[in-house]
């Protein structure tokens, strides 16, 4: 029967069947890709399809699977939250499915392609199990699943150390983050339906439940703490520029993509759907780690010079960014605003959506130039639009929409973020009211941040003169990479101009979620124009603006060449300056200079220079330039817990000293305290 | 009948294994003999499944659905063990670590060890099943010095020794117990029968048997590796040979574990309160973190995974403290899975040591590249180690957890304290080993790939899906233990 | 149907009167400094002599490069046709208000930014981060000072807030003040106008906005020179239609168009005064003393949000 | 012969028990430690033909018999054989000094009879009153175990142990079912045997049998 969650439970099926067969072709590995990939890319598109058919239509089916433990079959649920989490995933694994094609080729001889293609497959089937779980048991199952298939994903060039250190850190904080997300749903089980029975443990059952606020309290920041672990959050944020940059970059692809989506994904299910009720400062707590996150982020990125470590760090930013709409829609939710709460809650979550589609996009794009160039470093790049036409557009489109500029996608949701913002008058509590402005101007900045960003990422990798080895064989891509990053860029396009059809198609999810729709406002001047509250408060329209600048470039450019002058290609003229050379140029790491000389404070910066010492000092022979970034989270947090942990072990360690006598003893006084407890 | 033949094959196969000695077919009859074992364990699976527990002997056995299991778990893994042992003991032999005496020896004695285990397992008699303990003890003690290097003989003499010691008070124990229920059962041997005891378990004197239990939990517990008695048993597992650091990790603590909860039993019938269960609950709950923290800072593969075993039984220990039917289901399960996992890790951990010469964690590497199933096999049982799903291990303990959240709220941050760290330990090593470009010195190897695959399949398994009559027999065995 | 003309109208009067109001303001410089001045129509002689030029273009510029100056004239026109220059009735206004104004500016920055990194020059990268540096910096504030008005009027398109300040005669507000100050420090930063840049220097290494466009020539540099006219007649309209939006015809008042236009061009007048003192005043700052300058104009906002909600 | 007279007998028995365990903590030649040990077996053994004469238990006649065979001929002759054998000359010395080792038996004695009072209540039996010298030879014996560093001395504690508590079970109850006596005195044979070998490999391996020698697997530090 075809329904929305049986569609979805076959893609997952589909994508298990995949993994686990791909075992066969291993002598193939040209058609073993092939295959294995164009079968995933059906699967996601599968999902996508259900994802999309179920929040439009505002459907909610179950199916309780005869697997799991005797009394606690698993149980799975589409309903609006999760089909649009699906559609997020499925759309973007969809994407780079089809781009894997062409990059995963890159790996036949030189890498276990089968290997890869096994957990690329129980990667994406996880993520979309996770979204479909209904009780803790099946989601912890599934949230595992996801998180050890990336971990050996991660470990894929398992013979460099730092991606191996890369790997354990990324699945120790995982798993943690997975403790904590166990004891906070055994805490609501326990509340909802005690411990007699397994019952409690269907989500069903907490949903039924009424917590005391001071046990919800708990369960909550147990289960913020998972999943931010998870999210990459500052300051639990450590793993995750370590971890992404080292995968395939189809996988770092879906790993900041989408992977930290399902994090997001817990995030809202837990709040807004198992505990329901809450007191405004867990807003407050999400929106302040939100904007910390934000803000910090943008600025690490921006330290960075190795392509796909910025980008990581960019993660973290956005899902700052998307917690800021989260954290806005609790803060609204608990001062029973629904509208409001709705806006709030949309922009997270178009946010999401954005940044699933342009950081996949990006990763593709950098996969690309990895793949072409065999280069992470961008010092020792440039020029390569010349080489990658194509990419360097798809490219582009990334960084516009990431740097949050109007028409694309990017600008839409922080634009209804800011909206939020300008509604935090309306709060009967005072304080916040304050504060809600600073952290629109944050929010700014990270955006500013960010444009600067990625100027500086696109202007020293495609722009420029190559500032590496010039090797000549740097090529385009093959089509089925291009393929997946247009369609990305597409979508980024259309989600920019065309944001009112995604606000009418998420009205059941805000309805179901805080009961309110906002398509009621948002689209009340007509598809066109997106007017969140009221067309007088504010209104956006991504298409006319983007028409507009295309119809003004072209009657500029029509006027201009009724009659053109003429174009001659000559040097170039740099104030006359003739023995230009390409090393000349500003770098990534000049280019991040003012800002690390402004924001300084926030790293920990070792920074110098030496100078070969010539005849004259104005004129010296060579200068040595040295600068190290660090991150102080690291040693905030991170360094000494591992040295208290060791620190312990060393004391365990004391119990086996190695005499035997010793050990008699150990028995002996076991026996005699033993009987003096029991005795007494 | 078949309970005759279950303990007779393995008698039989050590007489006749010691007499075939060092020959070309020895290994093949020891994987003989085990079948055989573990068919006839099937066989009285099956019986005791359709027609419920039974006696046997004239009451001198005593099956029912907790120790019938145990059964089929240790006649299961002690063959998968034997067919691993055929190839790994071959190539021993090739290196000439072992001499053909010290192959003789070890067969046979491999039978008889399963013999006294599955006699503990069996038996009716409290006194009988502590003789078998000691005999099991005995049995393992050469085998673990098998090597002779002093390292080895050294972790005899301690395993010898404090099992001993141990054990020793375990029998005093025994005594009282046999004291106290003399009064109700009158002398001879049917005072010391479990299906007595049981019946009668409220009458016997409370006193007594929370005295004899001081001494049971010590000496059972020495067997059962728990911190602080726990100091033999990262020596003995490390230095014997791997199958037998297999079984020993794998069953022997299993069963020592039965002893003890058998004993418990009676002790929480008599005394109607909690004191048992709270005494193996602190056993449980220290031996996780010590062993979870010890696990830190190993340099010897077998050493790291003997510690585990410790935490594992610290696990179980705890989940029957707790007592309760999702606990004692949880401990159940755990035992399961914990040996499947453990001895199947330890299979392919003596394929690492033998593809590389070392125990030596920093040595090993590029175990992917260098034996694909090896090195697949050790990181995935090393995952369902550490509790990972989808694996059972991570059923079991999330029942467990379940139960500790209902009934010990405040002991669940340390239990899951200890797991943390465990998983960080153990995976911060492995996935060195297994990661990597093999290295220069590692000697590609025929592995015995069968009993990894099934093991891990099983474990897998139970995962995700629990069969009905498992299911059924644990709940029966909740029954029991209640 | 008179909304459509209106538009028009604006789009035109900023097109043509953006190089006067520059022309303006180089001759009140000129007097002040007592120099002679070239005249009010220079930049119109400057625009004609570049358009009927050729382009001399680097031998590895790539389309960027060239794509960048019709976009910035283009944003810059879309702007102009969102602001209330001389009457609140624009059918546009819907299309942007002016969050997505900011964002507007933004995106024309950012492909300059590009173009200034395209060549590969030395200058180009260097102007590029400076000029996004200060713009990380100058956008927050500048929001900031939006917000505080758009607090005020409950409303973020530019025309509403127009409407009701005009409405209500509430000038005397010190949040509106505040703003207004923060608003006028980041005019000059966003218009590269000293003390934060010298629009006139061709001294290199102080260079901001000039050091990206360095390779430019041709009808490419006049575009990018007419569009920063623009930039800074449509930054003077936006203060006027924010803080002193009086003359400023309301909706279905096409007759009020005529008085608007004049006082549109005496607000521009006096602003092109106000303009010049300052930069005769200053001097042009270091490029780390601008932290300071544009974290003043923050706090001016950010001082205005709080007297918003603390005074009033 | 009345019940009076042989719970004296019973209680002096006990008391020559106690004492050799005392001895044996305190001797420190290893032929005298193996003689104690031979004694203390001959007493447990007289101790139990006695109850079993009395209380008419036919199957102690055999325990007892199997004491005197198993404790006080061949273990003692097994050990000495190795001692022999091996050559052990040298003294066992202790870790802790003689004189605190006795004090601390002493609190053990005293610990013990503390331990098994609410049992002797219980028990009807005229050896009741023994049980707590069983428990304190059982602890005593482990005492013995933790302050010596001779392998030999070792052994000997451990089957001082053993003597506990065969002692014990005679005492509280008038001995064990008769196939777990049997079982016992098979499983400290088969022991016997055991550190008979280990006793080889550790002189061959370590060339002596102290076992400070022991102290490799540890973690290291």
């Amino acid at each position: 029967m075809m329904t929305p969650i049986n569609i979805a439970a076959t893609s997952v099926v589909l994508l298990l069947i995949t993994g686990l067969s791909a075992g066969l072709l291993r002598r193939n590995q040209g058609l073993l890709i092939r295959v294995s990939f164009i079968l995933s890319a059906l699967a996601s598109f599968m999902a996508t399809a259900s994802g999309i058919w179920t929040v439009k239509n505002g459907i909610t089916e179950k199916i309780i699977l005869p697997i799991g433990l005797p009394d606690l079959p698993f149980h799975l649920r589409l309903d609006a939250l999760s089909g649009f989490f699906m559609t997020v995933i499925g759309l973007l694994s969809f994407f780079v499915s089809i781009y894997s094609i062409g990059y995963v080729k890159g790996f036949i001889g030189r890498r276990p392609v089968t290997r890869l293609v096994v957990f690329y497959c129980l990667f994406i089937a996880g993520m979309f199990m996770v979204t479909l779980a209904d009780d803790a048991l099946f989601f912890l199952v599934s949230w595992e699943i996801m998180a050890a298939a990336s971990y050996f994903l991660v470990m894929f060039e398992d013979e460099k150390v730092e991606n191996r250190r890369a790997a354990f850190l990324y699945m120790v904080v995982a798993h943690v983050g997975a403790i904590a997300i166990l004891l906070s749903f055994g805490v609501m089980a326990g509340l909802s339906a005690g411990f007699e029975s397994f019952s409690g443990f269907t989500f069903d059952a907490m949903r039924q439940a009424q917590f005391p606020v001071e046990w919800a309290t708990v369960a909550f920041l147990l289960a913020f703490f998972g999943f931010a672990a998870k999210a990459g959050v500052i300051p639990l944020h450590v793993w995750l520029p370590e971890a992404h940059p080292v995968a395939p970059s189809n996988i770092s692809a879906l790993m900041s993509g989408v992977m930290l989506k399902t994090a997001i994904y817990g995030i809202v299910r837990v709040t807004f759907d198992l505990l329901r009720v809450f007191p405004w400062w867990w807003g407050a707590i999400v929106l302040t780690l939100g904007l910390v996150s934000a803000i910090m982020g943008v600025l690490y990125a921006l330290m960075q010079h190795d392509l796909k470590k910025l980008l990581a760090y960019h993660s973290v930013e956005n899902i700052g960014i998307i917690l800021i709409g989260i954290g806005l829609a609790m803060i609204f939710t608990s001062f029973k605003m629904p509208m409001m709460a709705a806006l709030a809650l949309i922009a997270g979550l178009y946010h999401t959506l954005n940044h699933a589609m342009f950081k996949g996009l990006l990763f593709m794009g950098a996969g690309a130039v990895l793949h072409a160039t065999h280069e992470r470093n961008m010092e020792k790049m440039g020029g390569l639009i010349r080489r990658m036409p194509w990419t360097a557009v798809f490219f582009l489109v990334g960084c516009i929409s990431i740097s949050a500029l109007p028409p694309f996608n990017g600008f839409v949701s922080e634009w209804l973020t800011f909206q939020a913002f300008l509604l935090s008058p309306s709060m009967p509590n005072q304080i916040m009211k304050l504060l809600m402005p600073m952290g629109a101007a944050l929010l700014a900045l990270t955006g500013a941040l960010a444009a600067a960003c990625f100027v500086k990422v696109f202007g020293v990798v495609f722009l420029g003169h190559s500032r590496g080895h010039h090797n000549q064989n740097i090529h385009e891509v093959d089509w089925s990479m291009r393929a997946g990053m247009m369609m990305a860029s597409l979508t980024c396009l259309a989600l920019g101009v065309l944001p009112t059809f995604f606000i009418e198609w998420t009205d059941v999810l805000s309805e179901s979620l805080v009961g309110a729709k906002l398509s009621a406002s948002a689209a009340a001047g007509g598809w066109l124009w997106l007017t969140p509250i009221a067309p007088e408060r504010a209104s956006y329209s991504g298409i006319i603006v983007f028409l507009g600048i295309l119809a003004a470039y072209g009657i500029v450019y029509v006027v201009l060449h009724v009659n053109p002058g003429k174009i001659h290609r000559g040097a170039i003229w740099d104030c006359g300056f003739e023995k230009l050379t390409p090393r000349m140029q500003y770098n990534a790491t000049s280019f991040a200079m003012p800002i690390r000389r402004i924001f300084g404070f926030l790293f920990l910066i070792k920074e110098d220079v030496q100078i070969k010492k010539a005849p004259h000092p104005a004129f010296p022979k060579r200068l040595h330039y040295f600068l190290r970034v660090r991150d102080r989270f690291w040693f905030w947090i991170y360094m000494p817990f591992t040295a208290a942990v060791f620190w312990i072990a060393r004391k365990a360690g004391r119990f086996q000293q190695g005499r035997i006598q010793t050990y008699l003893i150990y028995s002996f006084l076991t026996l005699i305290v033993l009987l003096l407890v029991k005795s007494l | 009948m078949i309970l005759l033949i279950l303990l007779g094959v393995p008698l039989f196969a050590a007489g006749v294994l010691a007499f075939v000695g060092d020959r070309r077919l020895a290994p093949e009859v020891n994987i003989t003999g085990s079948a055989a074992t573990f068919a006839a364990g099937v066989a009285l699976a099956l019986q005791v499944y359709e027609q419920g527990p039974m006696t046997a002997g004239g009451n001198f056995f005593f099956v029912d659905a907790f120790n019938v299991y145990l059964a089929v778990l240790t006649s299961f893994v002690s063959m998968t063990t034997a067919i691993f042992s055929r190839r790994y003991m071959r190539r021993e032999r090739e290196h000439g670590r072992v001499g053909h005496v010290g192959m003789r020896f070890y067969h046979s004695m491999f039978q008889l060890f399963i013999f006294a285990m599955l006699l503990c397992l069996l038996t009716n008699n409290i006194g009988v099943l502590w003789i078998a303990m000691e005999l099991a003890t005995l049995s393992t003690v050469l085998l673990v010095s098998l090597y002779r290097t002093p390292t080895a003989i050294e972790a005899a003499w301690k395993y010898f020794i404090l099992c001993g010691v141990g054990i020793a008070q375990a029998l005093f124990g025994t005594v009282l117990l046999y004291f106290a229920a003399e009064k109700v059962l009158g002398e001879g041997g049917d005072a010391l029968l479990w299906t007595n005891l049981s019946q009668v378990s409220d009458k016997l004197e409370p006193t007594v048997l929370s005295l004899a239990f001081v001494f049971l939990m010590v000496g059972y517990g020495t067997k059962v590796g728990l911190v602080p008695l726990h100091n033999w048993l990262p020596d003995a597992h490390s230095e014997g040979p791997t199958p037998i650091s297999a079984v020993l990790s794998g069953l022997l603590l299993n069963i020592a574990l039965y002893a003890l909860v058998r004993c418990k039993t009676l002790v929480d019938g008599s005394t109607q309160s909690h004191r048992a269960g709270d005494i193996m609950m602190w056993f449980g709950i220290i031996s996780i973190i010590v062993a979870a923290f010890s696990l830190l800072r190993q340099k010897d593969i077998k050493r790291m995974f003997s510690y585990s075993s410790i935490e594992h039984m610290g696990i179980a220990t705890f989940a029957f403290g707790l007592g309760g039917p999702i606990a004692t289901f949880g401990a159940l399960l755990h035992m399961l899975v914990h040996s499947l996992a453990k001895s199947s890790i330890f299979f392919t951990v003596g394929h690492a040591s033998q593809m590389h010469r070392t125990q030596e964690m920093d040595r090993i590497r590029g175990l992917i590249k260098g034996n694909p199933l090896v090195g697949w096999g050790f990181i995935l049982g090393t995952m369902a180690i550490i509790g990972m799903p989808p694996f059972g291990i991570f059923t079991s303990e999330f029942l467990i957890l379940t139960a500790t959240m209902k009934d010990a709220p405040l002991m669940t941050p340390f239990f899951l304290l200890g797991l943390g760290v465990a998983f960080a330990a153990i995976l911060r090593k492995v996935q060195f080993m297994v990661s990597g470009d093999a290295p220069s010195y590692q000697k590609p190897m025929k592995a015995a790939h069968l009993p990894v695959l099934v093991h891990m399949a099983l474990v897998l398994l139970l995962g995700i899906y629990m069969p009905d009559f498992l299911n059924q027999w644990f709940h029966k065995a909740v029954e029991i233990l209640k | 149907m008179e909304g459509i003309v209106v538009e028009i109208l604006q789009v035109t009067v900023l097109i043509a009167l953006a190089p006067l109001f520059a022309g303006w303001v180089k001759m009140v410089k000129c007097r002040l400094q007592g120099r002679t001045s070239p005249g009010l129509l220079q930049p119109y002689r400057d625009l004609k002599k570049l358009f009927s030029k050729d382009i001399v273009l680097a031998e590895n510029a790539s389309w960027i490069f060239r794509f960048t100056p019709y976009l910035v004239f283009g944003t810059v026109i879309i702007a102009g046709a969102v602001v209330p220059i001389l009457s609140t009735d624009l059918p546009l206004s819907l299309t942007a208000d002016v969050i997505v104004l900011v964002g507007l500016f933004a995106i024309a920055r950012f492909f300059t930014a590009l173009a200034g990194m395209d060549i590969g020059t030395a200058f180009g990268g260097m102007g590029s981060s400076r000029e996004m540096m200060v713009a990380s910096l100058a956008e927050p504030a500048m929001l900031m000072a939006i917000f505080t008005v758009s607090l005020l009027c409950k409303s973020t398109s530019l025309t509403r807030i127009a409407e009701v300040i005009s409405s209500a005669g509430f000038i005397a507000k010190p949040s509106l003040a505040f703003a207004f100050l923060a608003f006028v420090l980041i005019a000059i930063a966003e218009n590269g106008r000293i003390p934060v840049d010298n629009p006139a220097t061709h001294l290199e290494l102080t260079m901001l906005h000039e050091a990206m466009i360095l390779e430019y020539s041709g009808r490419h540099l006049a575009l990018i020179e007419w569009a920063g006219m623009m930039k800074l007649f449509l930054f003077m309209a936006i203060g006027s239609a924010l803080f002193f939006p009086f003359g400023i015809a309301a909706t279905d008042n096409i007759a009020g168009i005529p008085a608007a236009l004049l006082f549109l061009v005496l607000k521009l007048g006096a602003a092109g005064v106000a303009l010049v003192l300052i930069e005769t005043g200053l001097a042009k700052m270091r490029l780390f003393r601008l932290t300071e300058f544009l974290g003043g104009a923050f706090l001016m906002a950010t001082l205005g949000m709080l007297s918003f909600f603390i005074l009033e | 012969m009345d019940l009076q007279t042989v719970s004296q007998i019973n209680g002096f028995l006990a008391a020559f028990v106690l004492l050799t365990a005392f001895g044996m903590l305190a001797q420190k030649r290893i032929y005298s430690l193996i003689h104690l040990f031979a004694w203390q077996g001959f007493f447990l053994s007289v101790n139990t033909a006695i109850v079993a004469y009395v209380a008419g238990k036919h199957h102690l006649y055999i325990s007892s018999v199997m004491t005197l065979s198993l404790k006080v001929i061949v273990l003692p002759y097994i050990l000495h054989i190795l001692v022999v054998k091996l050559k052990i000359r040298k003294e066992a010395e202790t870790l802790v000094n003689i004189p605190a080792t006795m004090l601390i038996g002493i609190a053990l004695v005293i610990f013990s009879y503390y331990l098994t009072a609410p049992v002797t209540e219980l028990s009807s039996l005229i050896t009741r009153s023994t049980i707590a010298v069983a428990l304190a030879v059982v602890m005593i014996g482990m005492l013995m175990m933790i302050t010596r560093k001779h392998a030999v001395t070792q052994i000997i504690g451990f089957l001082a142990m053993e003597n506990g508590l065969f002692f014990a079970a005679t005492s509280a109850t008038y001995g064990m079912p008769l196939v777990v006596e049997l079982g016992v005195a098979l499983d400290v044979l088969i022991a016997a045997f055991i550190f008979g070998i280990f006793f080889f490999h550790i002189h061959t391996t370590f060339d002596s049998l102290d076992v400070e020698q022991m102290t490799r697997l540890k973690e290291g530090d």
